[in-house]
């Protein structure tokens, strides 16, 4: 009986960003300024960026656990995700009466949940990783408890969530069955060894497997959560699950399926390639009568997974890191919007119709500018970062060969201008009806500043970026 | 000697009752029930494979699976006492304020 | 062999063209708010040092050559081997110089009409200026549609923001036609991309013989997007509603270079890139274009509405340069590149005069007006000048054009050169019938003692007149221009036989 | 020195000058510039470019390069050939005069200053028509004048009729311009050049080619004469383009004179003896012009008897001489043709002069409101008599000489349809004494019927009726003397001249090959000046002795009358199918359906169905938790099911 | 024989009991019948050499089901619950997709291959008890997702607290 502990320095993000989640619960009893706990928990997360980049490399806890390119970059998506939030919470969740220690926390542990489930090697650690981010965030949903929105959302994340849950368990199951090992490489080179590409147990776990992840990205039809939770759930967490969880989901959909499934590329890309264009037809189509426009960001975030599942679909490395590179940009610009729509939450108004935007150019023109910028990055108009991630999924989208999904995926994306363009139009051509007080704050318009910028350069200098998807994906 | 594919029929049969009630049933409880059901019927399915491939991966798992079944109703039973507290109900089908 | 010649100047003229309108809209941004005035003031010096520093494109420009010229090239995104690649030959540099022009037009025309979020709008013309000429002398695809796109977002605000009643809707219309119509462009760019082996450079793109087949598609992507700027029927019909609903400063951009944009694509990318597609696809251009004349000309004469005709005269218009385009032989290429310029100056000048009457009256419908020449003699005056340009009078500019695009289309196809000669005659009947309902007959009520144009509003539209008359006396001044390239175009396009190859196998290139 | 150039540009000069400074400097004064350069355009025609000319010295040079495109090279040019000599001295002769006159026409008038600008711009598109070596130019000038006419018929802007006019010319002249445009655009093609020299020094090699255009075969010479014709047709209000010169007649009369009488309406008779190289290849063709021209010669001459405008009645004249020009043309005789181009010009310029004089006097157009003008316009009576007299073909005159050599020239010539154009221009030659001194007697004799001498104005009207001042009466008596000796220069050699005119012409447009005895000549002179002299006499019967009688023929052939007095209801059938169809076309269904309905539908539809579609594809969204785990697990059925049924 | 004779035994008992929980209309008795499903399932996993499993499946989910029975008691008003429906509108629908669903699920498993054995034979397993060759394992190779669950089990209990906190603070 000889046991070593295994070699923890791959994984001392995760290990510091766990102590980090407990270091800020326990803050929380002795610290009365939550702005502190923010502060602690910014700072901790930045200090775990840090240790992203002097952690080796590798596989640890046999291959459990693994830190490549992939996850390290899927992991700065995290930590922007997490940092943001923060920063855009802050002062909203004190409007919102629920200023609690343990939101900081519970957002820490939903992003230690995206981490394990990026840099998950075997099917089991990947569960618990969803499930660690999930529960969390079925918890952050619910997080104003006196608000009945709040909990309805809570009520049908979680109800939903366990519910897809069964359907990853289920399709786990049969992949054990079948091969005798939930490793996601072990899987590999058995299914190719063995041939059971062709197996339709395997398929059948594969849709299911499908459904589980589809639920996460929120690529229709298992899309239909993500509206009420996201009109319901408090605005500063509809920011972070909107670019958390969905990137979290897409790291597991593409070492997945890319890893554990390559050998049945063929068949899961098939599977896949409807559910995209259903995806983008149901977000940008029926966001188009929205009124509320946390709900109209929701179809919009759904349509967003669809254009980021083409890059899974081409199955290849580019396709991947156009996807990775999108998903980063889409952070942006999606928390971005969030930070000026939380700015319109104050005392006693709500903020989230569509039509208390009439006249913001007027009352506030940099906030309306601000929006209006997302909102182009959005659609895809360059010079703004939307467009070059869109660029870059079609580029590869098409050099795999679907040039007519790429057609269809454009196509969408004009209907897709008219939603995003009726804010500005709101903004810009209508007369203030009533007379909107911003709540803004120093953190609020570092988040804003930080989006807004990072949206620009990404837009007119992408190499870096670029460059950085590109050897994320390299060691793949 | 029982076949695995007995097993695994009758955990698609439980899985399919389990969805059966997730989907039909208003009252909460029996839709958190229901999910119980399906998961039971995954761990119906791991455990007798695990025996039948003579691994302990598969009951690892169903072990896990049962943990995470526990921590999962603490928050569901938590978050519908939330609910409850704004609006007195245990049906899902009052609990529609947002839709479209 | 080089394609290019390098910037010879003492500064990167091309750059900075670009980029002092930006600039300036930055300047404007950060001015105070307080003193509203110091916007248009920052626009006004924008835009005439833009000009100036522009002219030497003018008289620099060796006409020699159909290589591009003041090019500029630095390594931008060495990922997808983007290069940030300007230059001019002789069919964009004339457009540049109009761009320039029309910037200093807008301003001088809005000094007044523009109340409301001044800085705003300044900054938006400014931005849609930058990114016009950015079209214009983009040598890289990438680059080419950053601009396309990104002068999207000002003009609808230009249009939403500031316009008429109606404007929403207008600007809404607008910006979704031209999107739709971009984004199946930019597909087709992505698949020329990948197809030449990552390279988005124009001039390289341009050595590459494509697949018959694959021009085929890439021809109709990209005539998605040109058609809709241009317009052409049957997708036209923003067009009108864009015009009439914008502000003066937004329909003289519009009418004076943005639509001279599909056109220009046409020339710049779907003649040289996809030959053979443009030949085999002539015909259907033509039948588009004259349907565009005679529909466009026709429709002019039920209208009521002062922008609304001009704009749909546009269509008709602007179905004559895509004639000339079409018609492929250099009359009618060159014809069309000066009836670019001369649509651009007339209608432009045309919208300015009716920006001036409407800062007096506020209304655009025909019936509300008559008698002007009465009333405002000189503006009746500068009025004539550009309806007659507009309608083709010999010694106008409107005259060389139409000549040398029917001759053109004539030579190419005697029936389409026909049917276009008609276009000319309804052209006639509903200008000279506008320029009766408004100028002539007995003096409206509603207009009566309307002061005539002031020292502004003549030095807005003097540059226009001279134009019209420099241009239609002396056409060589620009035509000479684009002799070599369009040349150079011209042997592009009929060179290479069709190359013949199985559906499938091409069906196959096109989707990889 | 190219003392030649001044000839167009002293106007053009002119022109700038008024344009500019006329409205705030010049004002009443506005004559001056306008005066001075036309007398010296004149001035230059006669002492310098004439005398070249007639030594046999062909001016041809070009200016500067005004189009290069591919091999399409075009520049601004001149050339004076005979030709183009008659047509300098016929257009700065009638202009110097005519601007002269309209010094005293136009005095006091708003848009004094105006006036002369349009004039001046007029003289110079004119001369760069008649001086143009190239099609191109020769165009230029066409449009220019066209564009002159247009300001100057709508020089009452404020009256619609007027402005109307204007934008009818313009529009007809559109069409005329249509086919001429075309044909230069086939000049090009098949000599590739539209200079004249080349083209007409190549025009041989076109003979008996034949061109595919639109789908048949025709004759390319046939093809370019008719499609230049077409422009002329346009230009020199020939059936059926003749509309608009009627109408014209809203412009004051010292423009009537000038442009639609002496010189512009005359540019389509130049253009076919420019062309005459051209059209002398096509049988058909010329057949074609000599028809046309005789139709339009018998039917505005119909026409002009039952009209009561004395303008209009002019003008109908104008036409109907315009026709003779054209007949005379097609037969082949282009020297008759223009030599009654410079001819008509002097006694059709006078008859409108003398005509504006008589409502310049009586401030009306209306012959039915004059009568018994003769004693109060004595002068004014005089000319127009000479004038009336000269247009009727009275021996002596020049008008009869130009006729008469045109009559002739039909009659002789190898033409196929020369004996029946002849036939009709002999029945002219009856016509044009009837209704000119209608119009003669029914103005100045009888009894004056006009609304300024009766009851309430009593004497008051009739003692403002007074003769011209001098400005207007001595260009008056000027064109007298051209009208009736401008003719002499061209008196057959028969009656004893020398018919030096169409010698002189003859480099230009060749000589005719006629066949008919010295004895036919006569004859058909004699004919040709009984007819005339009948039509003269019979106008004095019924205008002068039985003044009731054209009103008991008007009433017995009511439908005939009715027919002509509404001049054909030529205008009446072109509203109905040309004018009124396109504008309802327009409004009823581009606008209301195309553009409204059907591409609006679509562009709007499209839209609009994807966002019912989203009405009701939220509606899936019913909030039900469980609803959307249905949808899931559909989702799970489907994709498993699209699995199996692809394996 | 006697083992199918088993099998058949407890398929047709958890059968039966799984439509019962899912049908019946008193939340209460849905939960009495879940827990005798409960014990059928751990006799079940005794019968597949899983004692550990067995006992942890009692032992867990008795504690979880009493709680479930707490809020039945507790939630929801047995009297008012018993007159209306108790099932949503799409039930069909949800029937239909559930049936659906097994189908596929079916159809797919005819090609199901098990996996061929690994080193934990029933022999093995014997030798060494059940629960020690599962707690080894747990404690070395799967220490990670272990310490993982145990982050899952923090949350959760921070998740109840903040959610079912008595007092809304201010």
């Amino acid at each position: 009986m000889n046991f070593q502990l295994p070699d923890l320095a791959p994984m001392m993000p995760e290990l510091v960003m766990t102590a980090l989640a407990l270091v800020v619960l326990l803050a929380d009893l002795l610290i009365r300024k939550k702005e502190v706990i923010a502060l602690i928990s910014m700072a901790g997360v930045a200090f775990v960026a840090l240790t992203l980049f002097y952690a080796p490399g590798g596989a640890t806890f046999g291959t459990m656990y693994i830190s490549d390119g992939y996850s390290t970059f899927f992991k700065v998506i995290f930590f922007i995700n997490v940092i943001l939030s923060v920063l855009i919470s802050i002062k909203y969740i004190a409007v919102e009466r629920v200023n609690y220690g343990e939101y900081y926390s519970l957002i820490l542990f939903s992003t230690i949940g995206m981490m394990i489930m990026a840099s998950a090697g075997d099917l089991i650690v990947l569960y618990l990783g969803l499930e660690l981010m999930a529960l969390s965030t079925y918890v952050l949903a619910g997080f104003i408890r006196h608000d009945i929105k709040s909990n309805e959302a809570a009520l049908k994340y979680f109800l939903l969530g366990a519910f897809s849950s069964a359907f990853l368990l289920y399709g786990i199951s049969l992949v054990y069955g079948l091969t005798g090992t939930t490793d996601i490489k072990a899987i590999a080179s058995f299914i190719s060894e063995k041939g059971l590409a062709d197996n339709l147990s395997l398929l059948l776990s594969v849709a299911f497997l499908v459904v589980a992840f589809g639920f996460k990205i929120a690529a229709a039809p298992f899309h239909m959560w993500a509206p009420d939770v996201y009109e319901g759930a408090p605005t500063s967490i509809t920011a972070f699950m909107s670019v958390g969880p969905k990137a979290a989901g897409f790291a597991v959909l593409g070492r997945v399926f890319m890893v554990a499934f390559a050998s049945a590329k063929v068949d899961w890309a098939v599977i896949l390639i409807p559910v995209a264009i259903l995806t983008m037809a149901v977000g940008n189509i029926v966001a188009l009568s929205q009124t509320n426009i946390k709900r109209m960001l929701a179809y919009s975030s759904i349509a967003h997974a669809g254009y980021a599942l083409l890059g899974i679909i081409t199955a290849n490395n580019d396709g991947l890191a156009s996807m990775m590179n999108y998903l980063m940009i889409y952070a942006f610009m999606n928390i971005g919007a969030f930070a000026v729509i939380i700015m319109l939450r104050s005392e006693g108004f709500k903020g989230d119709n569509i039509s208390d935007y009439e006249g913001l150019a007027k009352t506030h023109p940099l906030a309306a500018m601000l929006m209006l910028i997302f909102m182009f990055s959005l659609t895809g108009i360059p010079p703004t970062a939307g467009f070059i991630g869109k660029l870059y999924i079609f580029m590869s989208a098409i050099n795999a060969g679907y040039t007519w999904l790429v057609v269809i995926a454009v196509i969408f994306s004009a209907i897709s201008a008219y939603f995003y363009l009726r804010i500005v139009m709101y903004m810009y051509m209508k007369e203030p009806k009533t007379d909107v007080s911003l709540t803004t704050s120093f953190s609020n318009g570092v988040a804003l500043a930080v989006t807004t910028v990072a949206v620009l350069v990404i837009g007119v200098l992408p190499a870096s970026l670029l460059e950085l998807a590109k050897a994320a994906i390299s060691g793949f | 000697m029982v076949p695995l594919s007995w097993y695994m029929v009758l955990g698609a049969v439980v899985f399919a009752i389990g969805v059966f009630g997730f989907l039909s049933r208003k009252n909460i409880i029996i839709v958190f029930m229901s999910i119980e059901l399906m998961l039971n019927a995954v761990n119906i399915n791991l455990i007798s494979m695990s025996h039948y491939i003579q691994d302990l991966r598969g009951q690892i798992l169903a072990f896990f699976v049962i943990a995470v079944a526990a921590a999962e109703a603490a928050i569901g039973l938590a978050i519908v006492i939330a609910l409850f507290r704004n609006k007195a109900t245990a049906h899902v089908d009052e609990v529609k304020e947002m839709q479209g | 062999m080089e394609q290019v010649i390098m910037n010879q100047l003492s500064y990167p003229i091309l750059s900075t063209v670009i980029f002092l309108p930006v600039l300036g809209a930055v300047l404007i941004l950060l001015s105070r708010r307080s003193w509203e005035p110091s916007a248009k003031w920052i626009a006004l010096g924008t835009s005439i040092a833009t000009f100036f520093l522009s002219l030497p494109l003018f008289l620099n420009f060796d006409k020699s050559t159909h290589k591009m010229q003041f090019a500029e090239r630095f390594s931008w995104i060495p990922e997808w081997n983007i290069n940030y690649f300007l230059g001019v030959d002789g069919i964009s540099v004339l457009f540049i110089l109009l761009s320039t022009l029309t910037a200093i037009l807008c301003v001088l025309i809005s000094w007044e009409s523009i109340k409301m979020k001044v800085k705003e709008f300044y900054i938006s013309i400014l931005l849609t200026t930058a990114f016009m000429i950015g079209v214009f002398c983009s040598l890289d695809f990438f680059l080419f549609y950053l601009f396309w796109e990104a002068m999207l977002i000002p003009m609808f605000l230009i249009i939403g923001v500031w316009g008429g009643p109606n404007r929403i809707y207008a600007a809404i219309k607008f910006f979704l036609y031209t999107l739709v119509g971009s984004v199946l462009m930019l597909v087709g760019i992505i698949v020329l991309y990948l197809y030449a082996g990552r390279t988005f450079d124009i001039l390289e793109l341009m050595t590459k013989n494509y697949p018959y087949t694959m021009q085929m598609w890439l021809f109709w992507a990209f005539f998605a997007a040109f058609a809709v700027k241009v317009p052409m029927w049957p997708v036209h019909t923003w067009l009108p509603d864009a015009h009439t609903e914008a502000p003066t400063a937004g329909s003289v951009i519009l009418a004076a270079v943005l639509i001279k944009m599909g056109a220009y694509g046409f020339l710049r990318f779907s003649l040289p890139l996809f030959p053979e597609a443009a030949k085999a696809m002539t015909p259907v251009m033509l039948v588009l274009s004259v349907i565009g004349i005679i529909y466009g000309a026709v429709i002019c004469l039920g209208q009521t509405d002062l922008k609304r005709l001009i704009a749909y005269s546009s269509v008709s218009h602007m179905g004559f340069v895509t004639l000339g385009i079409f018609a492929l032989n250099s009359q009618g290429l060159e014809g069309g590149i000066l009836q670019m310029l001369n649509h651009g100056i007339v209608t432009g000048a045309l919208f300015l005069s009716v920006g001036i009457v409407y800062d007096r009256t506020h209304t655009r419908q025909i019936a509300d007006y008559g008698g002007l020449a009465s009333v405002m003699p000189v503006y009746a005056a500068f009025f004539m000048v550009f309806t007659l340009s507009a309608i083709g009078l010999p010694a106008t500019n409107g005259f060389v054009g139409e000549f040398l695009i029917l001759l053109g289309a004539f030579a190419a196809n005697k029936l389409i050169g026909v049917l276009a000669c008609t276009g000319i005659i309804i052209g006639a009947a509903y200008m000279l019938w506008l320029y009766q309902r408004v100028f002539f007959l007995e003096i409206n009520n509603k207009i009566a003692g309307l002061p005539d144009m002031n020292v502004r509003e003549t030095i807005t539209l003097l540059p226009m007149l001279i134009l019209v008359i420099w241009i239609g006396v002396y056409p060589n001044a620009f035509l000479s221009f684009m002799h070599a390239s369009v040349q150079h175009l011209l042997d592009r396009v009929n060179s290479g036989g069709m190359q013949e190859a199985s559906i499938a196998k091409t069906l196959m290139e096109v989707v990889r | 020195m190219k003392y030649y150039l001044l000839i167009p540009f002293l106007p053009l000069a002119a022109f700038m000058i008024n344009i500019l400074l006329g409205k705030e400097v010049l004002r009443d004064k506005a004559h001056w510039p306008s005066i001075l350069a036309v007398v010296g355009s004149w001035l230059v025609t006669i002492t310098s470019v004439l005398p070249q000319v007639m030594a046999g010295k062909i001016i041809n040079e070009d200016l500067y390069t005004w189009i290069v495109s591919g091999t399409f090279n075009v520049s601004v040019g001149f050339l004076i050939d005979p030709l183009t000599a008659v047509m300098l001295v016929v257009v700065t002769t009638c202009a110097s005069l005519i601007h002269i006159y309209a010094v005293g026409y136009m005095h006091g008038d708003t848009g004094y200053y105006r006036f002369f600008a349009y004039m001046s711009l007029f003289t110079f598109c004119m001369l760069m028509l008649v001086m143009g070596n190239n099609f191109l130019q020769l165009y230029f000038g066409w449009e220019g004048v066209g564009l002159c006419s247009y300001f100057l018929i709508g020089y009452y802007f404020d009256k619609k009729s007027a402005a109307d006019a204007g934008k009818k010319a313009f529009i007809v002249n559109r069409f005329g311009d249509f086919g001429f445009g075309i044909g230069v655009f086939m000049i090009f093609l098949t000599f590739g050049t539209l200079h004249y020299t080349p083209v007409f020094g190549n025009v041989a090699g076109i003979a008996g080619q034949t061109v595919n255009f639109l789908g048949w075969n025709v004759d390319l010479p046939t093809l370019i004469a008719l499609l230049l014709f077409c422009g002329a047709v346009g230009k020199s209000a020939q059936v059926p383009l003749h509309v608009w010169l009627p109408d014209a007649m809203e412009g004051p009369t010292p423009v009537s004179a000038l442009i639609h009488a002496a010189t512009m309406v005359t540019a389509g008779v130049f253009l076919v003896a420019r062309c005459s190289p051209i059209f002398n290849l096509s049988e058909v063709a010329m057949n074609t012009v000599a028809i046309i021209g005789a139709i339009t010669m018998f039917f505005a001459a119909t026409i002009a008897i039952t009209q009561n405008d004395i303008k209009r009645i002019i003008a109908y004249s104008t036409c109907s001489h315009l026709g003779y020009m054209f007949l005379a043309c097609g037969v082949g005789a282009y020297g008759a043709g223009i030599f009654h181009l410079y001819t008509h010009a002097f006694f059709k310029a006078l008859l409108f002069l003398a005509a504006g004089s008589v409502i310049h006097a009586v401030h009306t157009n209306d012959i039915r409101e004059m009568g018994g003008l003769k004693k109060y316009l004595p002068i004014t009576y005089a000319v127009f008599v000479i004038a009336g007299l000269s247009a009727g073909g009275f021996p002596g005159l020049s008008g009869f000489f130009s006729k008469d050599e045109i009559i002739w020239s039909a009659y002789a010539s190898h033409s196929s349809v020369g004996k029946f154009v002849w036939v009709l221009a002999v029945a002219g030659a009856f016509f044009t004494p009837l209704y000119t001194f209608r119009l003669i007697f029914l103005t100045f004799h009888g009894k004056h019927r006009g609304a300024h001498h009766g009851e309430q104005g009593g004497h008051h009207g009739e003692h403002h009726i007074h003769e011209s001042p001098k400005v207007m009466t001595i260009p008056l008596m000027l064109l007298a003397v051209g009208a009736v000796a401008a003719g002499w220069v061209g008196i057959p050699p028969i009656l004893g001249g020398g018919a030096h005119f169409t010698e002189f012409l003859a480099p230009s447009v060749g000589h005719p090959e006629f066949h008919g005895t010295h004895a036919e000549e006569l004859g058909v002179m004699a004919l040709s000046t009984g007819i005339a002299l009948f039509g003269l006499g019979l106008a004095a019967f019924l205008y002068l002795r039985k003044t009731d009688l054209p009103e008991k023929i008007a009433k017995t052939f009511s439908a005939v009358y009715n027919v002509l007095y509404n001049k054909y209801f030529i205008d009446e059938l072109y509203n109905f199918t040309i004018v009124r169809p396109t504008v309802w076309i327009a409004k009823n269904v581009l606008v209301a359906v195309t553009d409204a309905k059907i591409i609006e539908g679509i562009v709007n539809g499209v839209p609009g169905a994807i966002g019912r579609f989203s009405g009701k594809l939220r509606r899936v969204q019913t909030g039900l938790a469980q609803h959307y785990g249905i949808m899931m697990a559909a989702g799970a059925v489907f994709i498993i099911a699209l699995v199996l049924l692809l394996r | 024989m006697i083992q199918q004779a088993f099998f058949a035994y407890f398929a047709f008992v958890i059968t039966i009991l799984s439509l019962l929980i899912v049908t019946r209309k008193n939340p209460v008795h849905s939960v009495m019948w879940m827990l005798l499903l409960f014990f059928h399932i751990a006799g079940m996993y005794l019968f597949l050499n899983a004692e550990f499993m067995a006992a942890i499946q009692v032992i867990v989910y008795a504690g979880g089901i009493l709680v479930l029975f707490l809020f039945a008691v507790l939630l929801v008003n047995i009297r008012e619950e018993l007159q209306i429906g108790k099932y949503i509108g799409a039930a069909p629908t949800s029937f239909t997709f559930a049936v659906g669903l097994f189908v596929v699920i079916v159809m797919s498993l005819r090609s199901f291959v098990a996996a061929p054995p690994g080193i934990y034979s029933i022999e093995l397993i014997k030798q060494e008890t059940h629960t020690k060759a599962l707690g080894k394992l747990l404690y070395t190779e799967f220490l990670y997702p272990f310490e993982v669950a145990s982050l899952i089990l923090l949350v959760a209990i921070i998740g109840a607290i903040v959610l079912a906190k008595r007092r809304l603070k201010s």
